[in-house]
Formats: C-alpha cells, sequence, structure tokens
C-alpha cells in the first residue's frame, strides 16, 4: 500500500516545526449546529494558529471508523481526532497499528491502557450537569425537575447522578424524572417526550441530546410561561427565547489548541479532562432572577476552583 | 387489414397477413393453435404494435395505438382469456373504462346489464363477485362486457370455450341480431360445427399467413376440417369424426367404437361419501361415490359449476377432502399431502392449463421436471442429475411433439395446444395409476385434440384408471366407458356405453330429473 | 405481493456450455456501459458542486485494490453483505420479501456477543462454534416469528419484518445498555466477548476475519441447493407459479415459511460474524445499511445466488471508495448517496439497453 | 379526563405523519406501484418544507413546495416502472438514497454551517369555532394545525373517490388486474404516473409535517424511520384509506401511551416501552389479518406485449 504515513511521520515526532497535518472524524454533519459544527470549528482554528492543514469526515459510523482512521494513516496525516467518544475503540485499535501518528480521543472517564501516541479529551458531562442542578433546582416553581436523555449510556447516567447530587448538596427537594427517547438525533420524538413532561408539571427541563433536541424546544415553545430547559454544547436560546435557560457551552478549539501545542512540545499522548477551567463554560442563565444567576455563577466558580468534587457515578438509574 | 407482420423475439406470429371484413358479416376465425389469430385480432385492437401492415376502417387508414382507440372506432373485443378484475362484482368489471356517476350509476349499469342477459341468454348475477362465478359465468361476463359497450366491430376469441350449448345456441341468436344492426363480427373458433352455424365467410390462418377464405356456401365440415388441419381429411376415423364434432351424441355408440373392455375386478380407484368444500368453504360436493376400475375411463358430465372443480381437485389430492375416502389401489389418501397423492400414481391435468399447468416463466424442461424433482430417476448423489433431465426433456418434446424454440425457452410463451401437451406429457410420464382430466381439449385444435384423446386411449390400454371431467358430451361418448352426471355436487345419474343418450344426459345435467342413488 | 419477475433465473440448471464464454461477455458489456454512463452523470454532478470528479473516482477505484487495509475492508463488508443478500433472495425466489435483514442481523448479534461474554473463559474451540450458532438461531427465531404469522394467520412478511426491525434496535440497546453494558464505549455496545469467541485474521496484518471463509462455504452452499437440488428446484418452481407448484405436489406455505427462515438464519450468521470477526462486541449502529444494500445486491443479481457474490463485491468496492472520497476531495457525505444512488439507476437501465439489444439482435 | 384529552391530542398529532406517508404508498400502490422511498421522500419533504418557509416565511409555500418534490420523485418512480419497466423495488431504493442524499445537500447548500440552529414557527393551531369547545373531544380533535384537518379531509375524500365514483373504481382495477383495465382502454400507464406522483406528493407532505409540526427545524435524524413504518401501516390497513387511518391511529395511540408510561416511570425498561407500539401493532394483525389484502399485482410491471409479466 501507500506508505504515505510513514513518510511524514515527523509530524509525531512534534517538535521538529512542521505544521500538523490533521484529520477529524466526526459522527454528524458539519451543519448541524452542535457537536459536530463544534469540532468543525476547533478545526479551523487550529488551521489558523498552528497552520495545520486539516480534512475531516462526516457522518462516519462507528463501524466504518476503524476503516476511515487507517485511510487517514494512509494519507500521512500526522493528527487523527475522532470527535466522539463512541470512536473511541476504534481510535485506540488503529492507534497501535501506527505508533508514529498522534491521535487524538474523546471518552468520559479516565481510560485505562492507552497507547502512547492517544491523547484522550475526557469530556466530564457530569461535571458540566452538576451546575445545572444547582440552577434548576432554584428555577423550578413547581419542584418537578426533568431530564431528557438519548441513549441510557453511562454517561447520561453520570449526568442524572450529578444533577441528584446538586439537588441533594443544595438541599433542595425538588423531584428529578428522568427520561430516555432512545435516540440522541430524533427531534420528533423528543418533542412527545418534552409535551408530556411538561405537561405533568415539571416546568424545568434539562436535556442532554444532539439533534433531537430541537423537538424539545419546540415544544417547550408551546408550554406555559415558566416552563424553562437547559441545552447543550451550543447557544440554543434562538429556538424558544422565552423558555430558554441556559446551556453548557463546549469549547473544543482550546483543547485542541492545547494539545496540539503539547504535540508540538513533544508529548504525543495524555489525558486532559475537560472542566469549567477549560472547554466547558456555563452560559449565562436566562428567564431567571439575577439571585439565581449569580449563585450558579459562584457554583461554577468553586467548581473551575476545585472546592466541588462531583462524583463520575454511572450506576443505572431506574 | 393487411401486409401485418408481427414477431415476438424469434417467433414469427404474423407474416404478411391480411384479413377484410365486410359490413354486417359473422367472420369465422379458424387454424392451429398458434397459428395467429389471437395476434391478428390483437393488432386490430391496438394491443400488439405491429411491425409492420396497416389497418383500414371505411377505407380509411387508422392508427390503433391502444385499445383506447379502438373502443373509439367502435371495436370490440372478446378476448381468448378471462380478463377480469376478480374482486370485483360483474357490474363493476363491465363498467370499468366507461363513463357514469357514481354508485347510481351502478345501479343502473346493473339494470342494463341484466336487460342484456335476458335478451341474448347470457345469465348472470350482475352482484356477484367474479371469483365466486363458475368458468362459464365468466365467460358470459366477458361477453356482456362488450355487448354492453355496442360495437360496429366484435372481435370474440373462443368466446363458446365454457360455454353449455344451450348458451351457444343463445350467443349465435344474439349475434343474428347484432349482424342485423350491421356490426360485423370476427368469430374464432376451433369447433367446425359452430364455424359452420355462425359464419358467413370463414378465414383459415395457418403460420401466421391467411392461407385462404371460403364462403359459408361453398364448404362443408369435412372441406372445413381439411382445411383447418392442413391435410385432406382422408382417414375417416372415430377420433377425427370426434374433433370435428359430429356423429357420437345421439347415435348411441360412436360408429367404430372399440368394445368397452371387461369390467376388470379391483377398483383402482375408490371414492366413497367424498365431501369437498369450495374456496368460500360451502361444500360443493356432497357425498359423492365413484369407483373406477384399471382400463376404464369414467366420464363426470355437468354443466360447469356444478362441483366438477372442486371434485377434480379433490381426486388430484390438491384441495381438502372434507368427508369420506379417497383410496388407490387400497390405500387411503384422504387427508395426506399432495405429494402422498403424486407418490400413489395420481396424475392430474387441470382445466385451467395456464394457472394450474404450468411455471411460467420456467424453461419448458423445468416444467416437465416438475412434480418428478424428487424421483431417484433424476437424483445422482443427492443432487438433480440436470443432463439426465434435459435428456429427458428433449426425448419428451420428440414423443409428444411440443412446438417449441427450444427445451430451454419460458413454457408460458407457448401457444395454448403445446402447452396442454406439455401438461400431458408431464401427466403421463409418471406412468399414472389414476388419471384425473378436466376439460382436456378445451381450446385445442383439431389435430390437438385428436392427439389428447390418442393419449388417453394409451393410457386406458395400460391399465390406467382414467376420470375424465369434461362439458363436451360429444368428448365424454367417444372416449368413457361410463359417464356420470353431476348436478350441484352429486351424482346424479349414470349411464353405460351404448345408453348414451343426449338427451337424457341433458335433462340430468340440467337437474330436471335425479335417479336414485 | 406475488414474486416478482426479477427472479426468474434464466440460466437455472446448467446452461449449454458451449457458447459460455461468449455469453458472459455479451451480457456483461451493458453492465460494463452502465457503469461508466453512471460515472460520467456522477462525475458531471461532482464537478457542478465545485470538486474534482477525476481525483473522487480515483478514489473509489483504487481505495480497495491499492491500499492494504482497502482490500481487508472491502472483503470484510463483503461478508456481511453478501449474506444478506442470500437472506434476501432465498425468500424472494419464493415471492416472500424479507425486509428483516436488519433485525436478524442486530439479535444474531446480541446472541453471539451475550454468548462470547457469559462464556468468555471457554476455549476458541467450543466457544466460537457457540457464538456462531447462537447467532444464527437468533436469526432463525427472529425470522420465525414473522414465518410462523405468515404461515399461520397470513400476515404479511413485509409488515411483519419491517416492524421486527425496530424491535430489534431497543433489543440490541437492552442488552449493550443494561445487560452487558460497556460504560468505556461512549455508545451503546456490550463488552466485549472473549478471547475464544474472536475468529482468527487470515493473511495481513491487515488481514480479513476468517468468518470469510464461512460466507463463502455458505454462498457455494447456497448455490449448489438452489440449482443443484430437487429442494432449490422446489424453491423457484413456488415461486414462479404457486398454484401450478402446489398442484405438483410441493408444500408452498411450507417451503416459503422455510425459505424466511433460512434468510434469517443467514442474517444472524451475518450479525454473529460481525460480532466475531469484525467488531469483537454487539454495538449500536452495526447493521450500517447492509440490508438496503443486500436487497439491491440481490435483486441486481436477480436473485441468482451464483452472481450475489460477485455483485456484493462491487458494492463493497462502491461503498468503501465513495466514502473515502469525502476524505480525499471533500465532497460532502450526502454525495455519496446520490451517486450510489445514480449507479443503480444506470445498472437497472443496462437491463434495458440489454433487453433492446437482444431484441435488435433476433 | 383533562389528560385523557392531553393524550388523545398528541395521539392525532402523531398519527399525521403516517397517515400522509401511508395515503401515498397506497395510492401509488392501488395502480400497482409499490414504493419503498418514503423513508427518502419525506426526508426531503422535511429539508424543503423547512427552507422553503425559512426562505420566504410562509409555511404553505413550503408545504407545496414539498409536495411538489415529494411529486416529482413519485413521478419518477411512476416513469421509471412503466415507461422502463425497471424493477420497482430497485428503483424506489435507488429514489430513497436520492432523495436522501438530496435532503442533506439542500439543507447544506442553504444554510450551511452555523453555530446556531435556524428555525421557523410552526403552524399554528386552528381552533374550531364550538366543536374546540367540547369537553375532551373539543381538545383532541377540534384544535389541532391545518395539515391535521387537510389529512382528516384526505382520508375521506380517498375514501370517497376510491369506492364511490367510476374514477376510483377504474384505478383500483389498475393494481388488480392491469390487463382487463388495458383492454378496456383505461390508460394504465397514465394511472400509475398519476397515483405515483400524487403518492410521492403525500409522503413530502409527511416529510414537510415534521419540520413544521414538530420541531421548526431540520435535521437529519427527524424522519427517523417513519417512512418505512409507513410501508408497514400500508400493509396493516390492506391498502385502504378507512384501514390506514385506523391503523395509524392504534399504532401512535400505543406510542403515546408507551411514551405515558415512560414518562410516568412505570420501572419497566425504556427499551421494552419503546417497542409496545410496534409489538402491539403485530399481534394486532394476528387477528385482523383478514382485512390486510393486497392489490393484486403490486409491485409489478405490466407489458401489453408480454404474456409472461
Ligand atoms: N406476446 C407474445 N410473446 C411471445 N410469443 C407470442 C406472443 N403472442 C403470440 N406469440 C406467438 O405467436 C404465435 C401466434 O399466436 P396466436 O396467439 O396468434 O395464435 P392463435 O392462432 O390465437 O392460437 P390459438 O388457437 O392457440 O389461440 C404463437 O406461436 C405464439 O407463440
Ligand atoms: N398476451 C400474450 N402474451 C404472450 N403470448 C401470448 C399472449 N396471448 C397469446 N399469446 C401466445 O399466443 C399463442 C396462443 O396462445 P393461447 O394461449 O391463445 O393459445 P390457446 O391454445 O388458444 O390457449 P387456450 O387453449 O388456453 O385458450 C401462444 O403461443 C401464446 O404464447
Ligand atoms: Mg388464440
Ligand atoms: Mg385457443
Amino acid at each position: 500500500g501507500d506508505d504515505g504515513g510513514g513518510g511524514s511521520a515527523g509530524g509525531g515526532g512534534g517538535g521538529d516545526g512542521e505544521a500538523p497535518r490533521i484529520a477529524a472524524v466526526f459522527s454528524g454533519t458539519t451543519t448541524d449546529a452542535d457537536y459536530t459544527f463544534l469540532g468543525l470549528q476547533a478545526l479551523e482554528q487550529a488551521e489558523e494558529d498552528h497552520g495545520a492543514e486539516t480534512t475531516y469526515s462526516e457522518s462516519v459510523l462507528v463501524p466504518d471508523a476503524e476503516r476511515v482512521l487507517r485511510e487517514y494513516v494512509a494519507d500521512g496525516y500526522t493528527v487523527i481526532w475522532t470527535h466522539g467518544s463512541q470512536f473511541y475503540d476504534a481510535t485506540v485499535a488503529v492507534a497501535q497499528e501506527a505508533p508514529d501518528v498522534v491521535f487524538i480521543a474523546e471518552q468520559d472517564t479516565e481510560p485505562a491502557d492507552v497507547p502512547d501516541n492517544v491523547w484522550v479529551l475526557d469530556r466530564n458531562f457530569h461535571l458540566a450537569f452538576y451546575p445545572l442542578g444547582v440552577l434548576a433546582s432554584a428555577a423550578s416553581q413547581s419542584g418537578r425537575i426533568a431530564y431528557l436523555g438519548g441513549v441510557t449510556l453511562p454517561f447520561s447516567y453520570s449526568e442524572v447522578h450529578a444533577v441528584e447530587q446538586a439537588l441533594a448538596d443544595t438541599g433542595s427537594t425538588a423531584t428529578l424524572t428522568s427520561v430516555w427517547t432512545g435516540d440522541f438525533n430524533d427531534p420528533t420524538r423528543a418533542q412527545q417526550f418534552t409535551s408530556q413532561l411538561l405537561a405533568d408539571g415539571n416546568d424545568v427541563v434539562l436535556t442532554s441530546l444532539n439533534l433531537g433536541v430541537v423537538g424539545a424546544f419546540e415544544a417547550v415553545g408551546d408550554a406555559p410561561a415558566g416552563a424553562l430547559m437547559t441545552a447543550k454544547y451550543t447557544d440554543k436560546s434562538n429556538l424558544a427565547p422565552e423558555h430558554y435557560l441556559t446551556s453548557v457551552l463546549y469549547d473544543f478549539e482550546v483543547m485542541l489548541d492545547e494539545i496540539l501545542t503539547s504535540i508540538e512540545d513533544g508529548e504525543t499522548g495524555g489525558y486532559l479532562g475537560m472542566s469549567y477551567e477549560q472547554g466547558i463554560a456555563l452560559q449565562t442563565p436566562q428567564n431567571v432572577d439575577q439571585a439565581v444567576i449569580d449563585q450558579v455563577d459562584q457554583v461554577v466558580e468553586q467548581l473551575a476552583a476545585g472546592e466541588i468534587e462531583v462524583e463520575r457515578d454511572v450506576t443505572p438509574v431506574e | 387489414m393487411s401486409g401485418v407482420s408481427k414477431s415476438f423475439g424469434p417467433v414469427r406470429a404474423l407474416v404478411d397477413a391480411d384479413l377484410e371484413l365486410a359490413g354486417g358479416e359473422v367472420h369465422g376465425l379458424v387454424g392451429g393453435n398458434g397459428a395467429g389469430k389471437t395476434t391478428l385480432m390483437n393488432v386490430l385492437y391496438g394491443l400488439y404494435r405491429p411491425d409492420s401492415g396497416e389497418i383500414r376502417v371505411d377505407g380509411r387508414e387508422v392508427h390503433v395505438r391502444s385499445p383506447r382507440d379502438a373502443i373509439d372506432l367502435g371495436i370490440g373485443m372478446v378476448h381468448q382469456h378471462l380478463l377480469q378484475v376478480s374482486t370485483y362484482s360483474v357490474v363493476e368489471n363491465v363498467v370499468l373504462g366507461t363513463k357514469g356517476g357514481g354508485t347510481g350509476g351502478l345501479r343502473a349499469a346493473a339494470r342494463r346489464i341484466g336487460e342484456l342477459s335476458d335478451r341474448f341468454g347470457l345469465a348472470v348475477d350482475p352482484r356477484a363477485r367474479t371469483d365466486r362465478l363458475s368458468v362459464g359465468a365468466r365467460q358470459r361476463v366477458e361477453i356482456l362486457k362488450v355487448l354492453y359497450r355496442g360495437a360496429r366491430v366484435l372481435v370474440l376469441d373462443e368466446p363458446t370455450t365454457n360455454l353449455t350449448p344451450q348458451e351457444v345456441d343463445g350467443l349465435f341468436a344474439s349475434l343474428r341480431e347484432i349482424v342485423a344492426e350491421a356490426t360485423s363480427v370476427v368469430f374464432i373458433s376451433h369447433k367446425v360445427r359452430e364455424v359452420l352455424a355462425i359464419c358467413d365467410r370463414i378465414s383459415v390462418m395457418r403460420d401466421g399467413r391467411r392461407l385462404t377464405t371460403v364462403e359459408r356456401s361453398a364448404t362443408d365440415a369435412t372441406g372445413l376440417a381439411s382445411l383447418m388441419v392442413g391435410e385432406p381429411a382422408t382417414e375417416q376415423s372415430s377420433d377425427v369424426a370426434a374433433a370435428l364434432g359430429l356423429g357420437a351424441v345421439g347415435g348411441g355408440a360412436a360408429p367404430g367404437a372399440e368394445p368397452a373392455p371387461e369390467a376388470s375386478a379391483a377398483a383402482r380407484l375408490t371414492v366413497a361419501g367424498l365431501v369437498v368444500h369450495n374456496d368460500q368453504g360451502v361444500p360443493a360436493v356432497h357425498g359423492v361415490d365413484l369407483a373406477v376400475g384399471a382400463g376404464e375411463v369414467l366420464g363426470v358430465a355437468g354443466v360447469a359449476g356444478n362441483g366438477q372443480v372442486e371434485l377434480a381437485e379433490a381426486l388430484a389430492g390438491v384441495r381438502r377432502v372434507h368427508g369420506g375416502a379417497v383410496s388407490v389401489d387400497g390405500a387411503d389418501l384422504a387427508g395426506g399431502p399432495t405429494c402422498r397423492w403424486l407418490d400413489a400414481g395420481v396424475a392430474y391435468v387441470p382445466e385451467d392449463r395456464h394457472r394450474d399447468g404450468i411455471l411460467g416463466a420456467a424453461s419448458v424442461t423445468e416444467n416437465l421436471l416438475l412434480g418428478s424433482q424428487r424421483s431417484g430417476s433424476y437424483r445422482r448423489a443427492g443432487l438433480l442429475d440436470w443432463r439426465r433431465v434435459r435428456e429427458h426433456a428433449r426425448t419428451t418434446i420428440d414423443r409428444y411433439e411440443i412446438k417449441t424454440p427450444g427445451p430451454d425457452a419460458p413454457a408460458g410463451n407457448l401457444s395454448g395446444g403445446n402447452i396442454q401437451r406439455l401438461v400431458l406429457a408431464r401427466a403421463f410420464e409418471r406412468q399414472p395409476a389414476v388419471l384425473v382430466l378436466q376439460n382436456p381439449t378445451r381450446g385445442l385444435d383439431l389435430r390437438s385434440t385428436r392427439f389428447v384423446y390418442d393419449r388417453v386411449h394409451e393410457a386406458r390400454d395400460r391399465g390406467c384408471a382414467v376420470v375424465l371431467i369434461s362439458e363436451d358430451l360429444d368428448e365424454l361418448s367417444l372416449l368413457a366407458d361410463r359417464i356420470v352426471v353431476l348436478y350441484s355436487g352429486r351424482v346424479v345419474g349414470e349411464r353405460s356405453r351404448g345408453d348414451y343418450d343426449a338427451y337424457a344426459l341433458g335433462r340430468l345435467m340440467a337437474g330436471v330429473v335425479q335417479e336414485g342413488s | 405481493m406475488s414474486a416478482a419477475p426479477v427472479l426468474s433465473e434464466p440460466e437455472a440448471g446448467a446452461p449449454a456450455p458451449r457458447s459460455r464464454a461468449a455469453r458472459v461477455l455479451r451480457g456483461a458489456l451493458p453492465y460494463v456501459l452502465a457503469l461508466v454512463l453512471a460515472f460520467v452523470v456522477a462525475g458531471i454532478v461532482i464537478a457542478a458542486l465545485g470538486y474534482d470528479p477525476v481525483e473522487a473516482f480515483r478514489t473509489i477505484l483504487t481505495t480497495s485494490f491499492r491500499t492494504d487495509f482497502g482490500f481487508t475492508e472491502t472483503l470484510t463488508k463483503w461478508v456481511p453483505l453478501t449474506l444478506l443478500a442470500l437472506g434476501f433472495t432465498i425468500p424472494l425466489a419464493v415471492g416472500r420479501f424479507n425486509i428483516g435483514g436488519e433485525g436478524q442481523l442486530l439479535v444474531g448479534a446480541t446472541a453471539a456477543a451475550g454468548v462470547g461474554i457469559v462464556y468468555a473463559e471457554l476455549p476458541t474451540g467450543v466457544l466460537l462454534p457457540l457464538v456462531l450458532v447462537a447467532g444464527v438461531l437468533a436469526g432463525v427465531v427472529w425470522a420465525g416469528i414473522a414465518a410462523f404469522l405468515m404461515g399461520r394467520f397470513g400476515v404479511n412478511e413485509i409488515l411483519s419484518t419491517v416492524l421486527l426491525n425496530f424491535v430489534s434496535f431497543q433489543v440490541l440497546d437492552y442488552a449493550a445498555t443494561e445487560v452487558w453494558s460497556d460504560p468505556a464505549a461512549g455508545v451503546a455496545a456490550t463488552q466485549r466477548v472473549g478471547e475464544g469467541a474472536v475468529l482468527p485474521d487470515i493473511g495481513g496484518p491487515p488481514g480479513v476475519h476468517a468468518g470469510i471463509l464461512l460466507a463463502a462455504l455458505v454462498t457455494l452452499a447456497t448455490i449448489v441447493v438452489t440449482r443443484r437440488t430437487a429442494a432449490g428446484f422446489e424453491l423457484r418452481a413456488a415461486g414462479t407459479n404457486p398454484r401450478a407448484a402446489g398442484i405438483n405436489g410441493i408444500r408452498v406455505e411450507r417451503v416459503a415459511v422455510v425459505a424466511l427462515v433460512i434468510g434469517g438464519a443467514l442474517g444472524g450468521l451475518a450479525g454473529a460474524l460481525e460480532v466475531s470477526g469484525v467488531h469483537g462486541r454487539a454495538l449500536e449502529g452495526m447493521q450500517a445499511n447492509f440490508l438496503l444494500l443486500g436487497i439491491i445486491i440481490g435483486l441486481i443479481a436477480r436473485g441468482s445466488a451464483v452472481w450475489v457474490p460477485v455483485v456484493a463485491f462491487g458494492i463493497a468496492v462502491l461503498e468503501v471508495g465513495a466514502s473515502s472520497m469525502q476524505r480525499t476531495v471533500g465532497v460532502p457525505a450526502e454525495m455519496v448517496l446520490i451517486i450510489e444512488a445514480l449507479i443503480l439507476i444506470f445498472l437497472l437501465l443496462s437491463d434495458v439497453i440489454a433487453g433492446r439489444l437482444a431484441r435488435r439482435a433476433a | 379526563m383533562n389528560e385523557f384529552a392531553s393524550l388523545a391530542q398528541l395521539t392525532v398529532v402523531a398519527m399525521v405523519p403516517f397517515l400522509l406517508a401511508s395515503l401515498g404508498t397506497m395510492l401509488g400502490g392501488l395502480a400497482g406501484v409499490f414504493s419503498v422511498s418514503q423513508e427518502g421522500v419525506m426526508l426531503l419533504g422535511a429539508s424543503v418544507g423547512f427552507l422553503v418557509s425559512y426562505a420566504t416565511g410562509s409555511s404553505t409555500v413550503g408545504i407545496l413546495l414539498a409536495a411538489a418534490v415529494g411529486a416529482v420523485f413519485g413521478l419518477a418512480l411512476g416513469w421509471a416502472t412503466t415507461r422502463l419497466r425497471l424493477d420497482q423495488f430497485v428503483v424506489g431504493l435507488a429514489l430513497f438514497f436520492a432523495a436522501t442524499g438530496l435532503a442533506g445537500l439542500l439543507y447544506r447548500v442553504v444554510i450551511g454551517q452555523t453555530a446556531t440552529t435556524p428555525r421557523v414557527d410552526t403552524l399554528p393551531r386552528l381552533e374550531i369555532p364550538l366543536l374546540s369547545d367540547i369537553p375532551v373531544v373539543g381538545r383532541a380533535l377540534f384544535s389541532h394545525n391545518l395539515l391535521v384537518y387537510l389529512a382528516a379531509l384526505l382520508t375521506v375524500g380517498l375514501w370517497f373517490f376510491l369506492y364511490r365514483t367510476r374514477a376510483g373504481l377504474d384505478l383500483r382495477s389498475v393494481g388488480e388486474n392491469p390487463r382487463a383495465a388495458d383492454s378496456l382502454g383505461i390508460p394504465v400507464v397514465r394511472t400509475r404516473l398519476w397515483t405515483t406522483a400524487a403518492g410521492g406528493a403525500l409522503m413530502g407532505v409527511a416529510g414537510a409535517y415534521l419540520p413544521l409540526v414538530y420541531t421548526g427545524t431540520f435535521t437529519e435524524g427527524i424522519v427517523g424511520g417513519r417512512g418505512w413504518l409507513a410501508i408497514a401501516l400500508t400493509f396493516f390497513g390492506g391498502w385502504r384509506p378507512q384501514f390506514i387511518a385506523a391503523g395509524a391511529l392504534f399504532f401512535a395511540a400505543m406510542d403515546v401511551i408507551a411514551l405515558r408510561a415512560e414518562v410516568v416511570g412505570v420501572g419497566i425498561p425504556t427499551q421494552v416501552l419503546l417497542v409496545v407500539p410496534y409489538v402491539a401493532t403485530l399481534l394486532v394483525m394476528i387477528f385482523a389479518f383478514r382485512w390486510a389484502r393486497v392489490p393484486a399485482f403490486l409491485g409489478r410491471n405490466y407489458d401489453r406485449e408480454s404474456r409472461t409479466a
């Protein structure tokens, strides 16, 4: 085969000042205004900041990931980033075959047995959701909070438990109902679920969805004033301005930047957790009192400073 | 029509064929199976696009691109095969494609159909669903469809195949009326008697050409028959006579009929108290008892729709037996799967050969194999031995004179006569103990009809028990050693050879009298 | 719905050997023409969107053949594609549409993974066969439901198999998130199966899992059974004209039920092989669009078990190549689908062309 | 009582996309053409419906254009299978791929990569005066968006047209026995062309319904298998409008009830609840299979001059 990968393996060494050639693997399309779009932004930023040559593949299915990765290796890319923890296993597998190439994989834990040429980016969703719990308990009038997830994955459980912990920590008596639509990307189902959650008297809905979230916002848009909803990854305030609470914003630009800088320094692997200090930010809450905003801001600061420990608890929620 | 040619792949169905139809005449169109009669008429009706040739109506050239064009030109056609939406009622089938209101319109249409069927003696219930009707009734619906529309030119492609003699008479009477109103009729049939009875002029087709046209007054049965068969009718065998539809009935034993074989001691086929349901789950055969000995031909007469289909299928092991016993050579088969009946030596030649007889899209070879695929003679090391199958197919094709472009040609493209030869070949090659035949010569030309009769005789001579279910009394009289009459699913009478009386049989068939049974 | 005319297998039985080569050549010509035409049209579309069509096509054609992993990947995809295509065409021969390949694959994979996880300690010689059998049996059960409903109650099999596909998603999801969940997978996925459940690679690295041999064997067996045995003949006969077949002693309903169940077994096997040979686990999305491609393969091959593997290889090349196009020239993901659609349409058109040619030749 | 009304209302809203897509499938199928491109055409309808509404600000224009694009795809199916006599299944799948690709491509060309999701207002609810004030029923049936009412009218209209008019009789004969229809001058090809086109239009509208009623925006996964389900429901309904409506209603009701159970939290795993509508539909089929007949010539192309086709 084409041994291009070996030829430009210098990138792995990093320090020789050659511009990296970065390839990214996305699970969705770059037009999603959501998770994939964030990846694209980071990629474009890396082009600017590091003079990188970049390329990407969209809508890659998990079963296809290994092949796509191998193709990038063969094409001589020096840094390969899989955007989404579903690609983690494939990334590690290919990384073992191509020790000269640096891989960036995403995870929701700190995994063991990571090859030397793999950077693990931990998205720490439980950290992100803790302040949402605080916010929800403060914003809810009815004392009924709902969590709307996609698939019952461990990270999703950790989000629910983080919210529970937040409720416990703040001494809130609010009840938390958690529901999964079965699909992160089916907005219609999300709409149906949300309508029912709202009809049941839940007045704050914390969503953890990808494209499905637009349906959830459509449903909350129809609800009476007071019903509030949070989003994930990007600002979604335009979807239902009157009912928008906040979003946990994910910034992959800084993360990629950090990793690329480390690579340039010769570190071909490592672990990097996202946090409110780096990569995660809580959008300023809307449609609530300033006091609530202040309270949550404080929590975020404490989280960033490491003063609050949020447990990563992935035990299933019944 | 002139200079009409039409090829289907390698088959040249029409070669420079022509036909002239005068106003107000009934024009007979005859010729062997596959001569091109239907093709020519399909061209006229816009169903087939000819490779060349022209059609003139009243001297003006017309282009018939579809049946719609033909209908607009005042051409109507009764097709050779039933063309009905089987889930529709009669009236719905009749009004298809015509203008008219909604449900109210249908009521009016049903009234008109009632009138038409009264006037022309074509009894059907306009409200009945067509798939619940007998083949004969469906045939009447086909004719009613054309009559309902009215036409200047009426093409009837073998319209009488499924009709009783009375209905044929009724149809002929109405054709006379129609023609009197300056309509022209093309009448296609294989039955010399019918053609002579109704036609003013007769065209004979052979190999895709019009051979000749004769005036009715200038020919007679023998002359026409020899034209149709394509050879001078020198041999005056009983078969030819029967094929011509002459003699037999009414004259007691057919001339030259062989003596009835002595009734063999052990019956090969015994039927006791047979009860069979039709597709709607209604009993169609009520407690029939039959016994057929080796070398005996039992004729079953009756008007279509009196349980023949159900009886035939039950005897062949195709339809579930609801009560009673059917045994072959002493072994009761009732309730067993069809393959057990086949193994016991039952062979069945179904009435509707296109629908029930062949795998249309499969090759002639495969069709000949059908039913014997598990027999040891075609197997080697557990696998089908295609070389042997093919060899056998080739010899069978020769022996039964099946006209086909080759053993690999799809069976569905063969002409009706040749499909029937194929079905018979398959049945006979099994060396059956019991042979069930239903209307085996329907729609066949003279030559093929004679062929079928010869094969039946052969089987009988071999000691096979033959059940011949037919609506054709001539055929029964000629072939059967004994005739039972089926009416409303019951055997209402029985006659032995020498005692056949068309009048008496006819009354039994009509259910007018019932003999003790 | 009765059998589509597509399934008539013109070369059923042994064709006359004489003109075979010439016939294959003449038969292939329109297809080649169609492919060329499809690429020309697709190229125009790609160019219109502002991408480089030459480079795009170079990718399609070379990915599978110029790189080891590309070829490996193509062969790896060939396995489920072939199995699902056969799983579709076998019931199709009796005029039944098995649209349930997806579900059969998924439950097969789930069962295989379950066995591979629960009995992870068993040695290869025991576990591997167990895993494969579990997959096949699960497929049989899944198709068996549809077959039973069809045979006993006359429930249309398109309806039931489509519905069962949706159920199978949840079966896998349940196993992957509740029963044998792998928390680190980042997607609904089961834990890895034991070492003993993993199929060895042949060739390579990168190698193709040994399941390809099994798939090849199954294909061969299908060819022999459908063309050379009484059962295969009965299958086709029942599909060509159920009435005539029944009258001649073939139990059409039973044949249909068995065919559907066999289709399910193949789907289940595909699932088990994906687990044992490719992913080492069952995971969400592993069905890819194998079912739709399998159906397409079966139809392009006109139900002929001989042509299915060949067409499946072509489609695998196309799949692997077309998705690589995105990488090399940046053609958006959606374009891949459009190109595949174009190729399909033109392949079909080649039939029309071939038919016209044949008619002219006659 | 109130809860029942709200569940009933959700059910009605949920059944409409199935109903429209199944009626579209039925229409072509009754003339003998079996479409399998629903999933793709619906996605395209969703994309076009959204994009046009977004660009013009008029959801009516969006719906009409979604219908038009669906009709084009339907017509393509009709044309390829009647004029060229290509295999219906393969053409349908090819069109599925093409429509799916086109849907995403259009969105990409028009909207491109943005940080915020573009959205349009969803269709307003039209309360029918007086009727909507009836307790329970009013809320469930007479407080909906325009498309819901149109779908209801369409169902009744199609039933009347197909079973109470001569044109409907002619149409159905084409799917039952095209040879018979042809021989009586009923234009088989033209009937197939217009029914597939109209059917495609309905699928397009069914797709447009999703962004314009449920989400206010387009996403790739918005159809989420509803197109395939529409095929199943068409078989479920025995290719007749009234039973298709019943089937869609039943399926949607099961779906809403299962969803309800999930939200209330009955301690049954999500996955089990999610399969309820599918399994329930299958179970009903066991008892109701008798009504499910299929047009005799469904899925087969008609060739006037061939005997084997
Ligand atoms: N659509 C077709 N495809 C292939 N061959 C055909 C087709 N139609 C007719 N033929 C062939 O054309 C020839 C003439 O057939 P045609 O139906 O006109 O015969 P016919 O005179 O009506 O015979 P019959 O008395 O059996 O009805 C036959 O050899 C037949 O095989
Ligand atoms: N629509 C058609 N398509 C193909 N071939 C046809 C068609 N109609 C007639 N034929 C051909 O015409 C020839 C005569 O066939 P046909 O079935 O009319 O014979 P037949 O002896 O009159 O049949 P039957 O005895 O059943 O009435 C056959 O070779 C058949 O292939
Ligand atoms: Mg004829
Ligand atoms: Mg005839």
